[in-house]
This record gives C-alpha cells, structure tokens and sequence, in this order.
C-alpha cells in the first residue's frame, strides 16, 4: 500500500486530497503513468513526485508504506 | 513560533525580526511577500495558497542551513501563510540578521528564489472572471540532483 | 511619523513598513543596522549617534527621491535614531515597497550606501578602554558635484 | 554674521556646538583655514563644510546670514 497526496491543481482534478494506491513496489515513472490513464489532464510531465518528503527522479523506486506526493509546479513566496 | 514554519493566521514581522537578532548582528534585512492588487494590467481579489506542510517547513529548513552555511554567522527565519489572504496581506516573510550588511542582503534575496524553485507551496489567483493555480511548467528532470 | 525621520526613541519597524506599504507592492523590503558588539575583536559598550537633525532629514528625503527615480513604483520611508544606543539597538532603518522583488532589494541597498555617504550623522564607539568617533577620511573634493 | 555649526569630534575639539563668525563674506576654502588656525587639530582636509544645509564646494562664497556646518567624515547607519 502506497499512500498518495494531491495538492492545488492535482487535488481539483482527482477531487481527492489523498488515497491509498495498492501496489508493492513503483518506479515514479510507472506512478506518473498511472496517474495520467487514471485522471486524463494529469500532466504528469510537469509533475513531480516526492517520496517521503523527498524530491525523487523518475527512475527511484517506491515501496509499500511510502509516502508520495504530487508535486504540481510550485509557485509559493 | 518554529523559525521555519507554515502559518495560517497573519504574520508579525517583529517575532521573526526578534527571533534572528543576536549580539554579534550588525544588520538586519526583512522581506515579506505581500500580495498585490495589479499583475499585468489584471485585478486580483484574493489568494489563496495551500501547502504541503510537513515537507514545506522541511524544505524551509534546509533553506535556512543552506543559507547558514553559505553566509556564516548569520541567523535566519522563514515563515510562509497558507490560506485566503486578501490584497496587502503577507503571504512569505523571510528575515535575516548578519554581523555585515553585504551578506544579510545577499541571503535573504537567495532566500526567495530558493522558496520559488523548491517548496511545496501553491497559489491560487482569484480574479473577477476566473481563477487559476499559478506555477512555471518545468520538465521532470531525467537526471542529477532534483532542482538544485 | 515622517517618512524620512530622525529620532531619539527606540524604532518601531512595524510603523514604517505600515507607510511604505500599498495596493500595488508585491514586495517589501525592510533593513535595520542594529548595534554590534563585536567589531573586529573589539567589545563594543554602547553607541552614540549624533546629527545636523535638518540637513541629515533634508539628505534622507533626497536619497529618497533618487530611489523613486531609479526604481519607479517603489515607496520609500527612512528613519535613524541618535542618541545613546546599546547592544542590539536600532540605529537605522530603510523600508522600501515594491511591485517586485528585485528593485525592493536593491534599492533598499541604494539607500544604506547612500546613507553612509552623505548624510550628516555621526557615531562615536564606547569602548572599556576608550571611545572615538568613526568615519573614514576623505579629502575635500576640489570639482564637480560634491559627493555625489 | 555668519553662523557656524561643529558636531561630533570638532564639538568635542572646539568646546562648543556653534558660534557667530563677525564676517560679511568668506570662501569655504578660507572658512576652512580659519578654522584649523583657529582650533589646532580641526583636521579641515577632512571636513567638509555645508551652507544653508547643502554640500559645498572650496571656492564657493558664504554670505553675512549663512549658516554653516563643518562636516567631518560621516558614520550613520
């Protein structure tokens, strides 16, 4: 079990704020796939993926009882 | 206060400024970020900006020892407000108290443009006709050290 | 308040950068040089600043008007305090409102530079062992426009 | 008439924070060697001397009715 968080624009469009993604084991790469068939208008190539509070590359792998976020372009300040 | 926290509620610069004065600091430079009614000839109403928290203060965090180890002897603190706010509200206050005026400068303008480029804020333009979440589209890197 | 002051009273940051602050300004910048009590392994006691009051106000209205020329958009409050002061205090401070960020940082720096340039305020160091009043000898200027 | 302001270390030196110079009209530059013959140690290479609160130049005149400043090296902020 994955745990998922949308934020901002990611969170309007799945209109959830997180769920549970039922996998062992992900590469980012194959989580941002999975998010783009899942919710079309993702925009996976402009979205980031944290792991555990940590910015990842899109070859990293992801385990069961990680926790991911999507990470939409930030526009904070 | 945390020195490198997400707030919801109004920020007072003097905490901050209060919190990163100490006897050795010369110099002492505050920014906030406010939110402006005009952008390109387009009136905002409000904004409304939304955070992922835990990782937000984290990433500030590192922020400020990034900072700390670029600019030694200075002392930094980071708050950044989430929710509504409305036009002259502080959305970011950055402040940073240096025994020199040249760093103290120079780390908080580093500061701001570290915030834009890697916490995990957003911020949502509310206008008369419409509303839009705000944010550069930048390419997933395919390698190296993500945004550094 | 005057929004180029000189003071006895201990500064208030929050009032100036209430002035500075308007619809338009996305960013404010705020410096203050506070009293240091290191100074090259020298143990600072506490400060006295002194002034011509008229001319040091007439001279910070100038330098902010420069700085609404160079930077248009911004506004500017300037305010130094004389009189005893002590470790921490607050000598000086420049707010400055901007639409952006750049020019609220480097006109804030303008206006600090300028300050110590032209601006007739002087600080004498107390020390343990002796004091001395501070400012670094330039010959008179023979032509042109004097310190400018 | 002319007044005169001193600050700073050339009040500590002269004793006194102003006085009246009983003349109807003098250079800076001679305002200046007046001064240093006046008070030993007035260092007027490195003052600088403001009329009616502006900067001056050494060949600029003051006039009975001026006010003046000698300004040594400056140290705010």
């Amino acid at each position: 079990m994955i745990k998922l968080h949308y934020f901002a624009r990611l969170r309007e469009l799945t209109g959830k704020g997180e769920e549970m993604l039922e996998r062992d084991e992900i590469t980012v790469r194959e989580l941002l796939e999975w998010a783009e068939t899942t919710y079309p208008g993702f925009g996976a190539d402009y979205v980031q993926v944290a792991v555990n509070e940590e910015y990842t590359l899109l070859d990293d792998i992801i385990q069961s009882g990680d926790v991911c976020a999507f990470i939409p372009p930030v526009s904070g300040g | 206060m945390k020195p490198f926290e997400i707030v919801e509620e109004p920020i007072d610069i003097q905490k901050y400024a209060d919190y990163v004065l100490h006897p050795s600091a010369g110099a002492v430079t505050i920014f906030t970020g406010n939110v402006r009614e005009w952008t390109h000839g387009v009136r905002t109403l409000y904004l409304s900006y939304e955070a992922y928290v835990p990782m937000a203060e984290k990433k500030l965090a590192e922020i400020g020892k990034e900072m700390e180890e670029k600019w030694p002897g200075i002392r930094v603190a980071i708050a950044h407000r989430i929710g509504e706010l409305q036009i002259s509200d502080i959305a970011v206050v950055i402040a940073v108290a240096s025994p020199h005026r040249k760093s103290a400068y120079e780390a908080n303008e580093y500061a701001i443009d570290r915030i834009k480029e890697v916490v995990p804020i957003w911020k949502k333009e509310i206008w008369e006709d419409g509303e839009e979440w705000i944010g550069s589209q930048k390419k997933y890197p395919e390698s190296g050290v993500t945004q550094q």
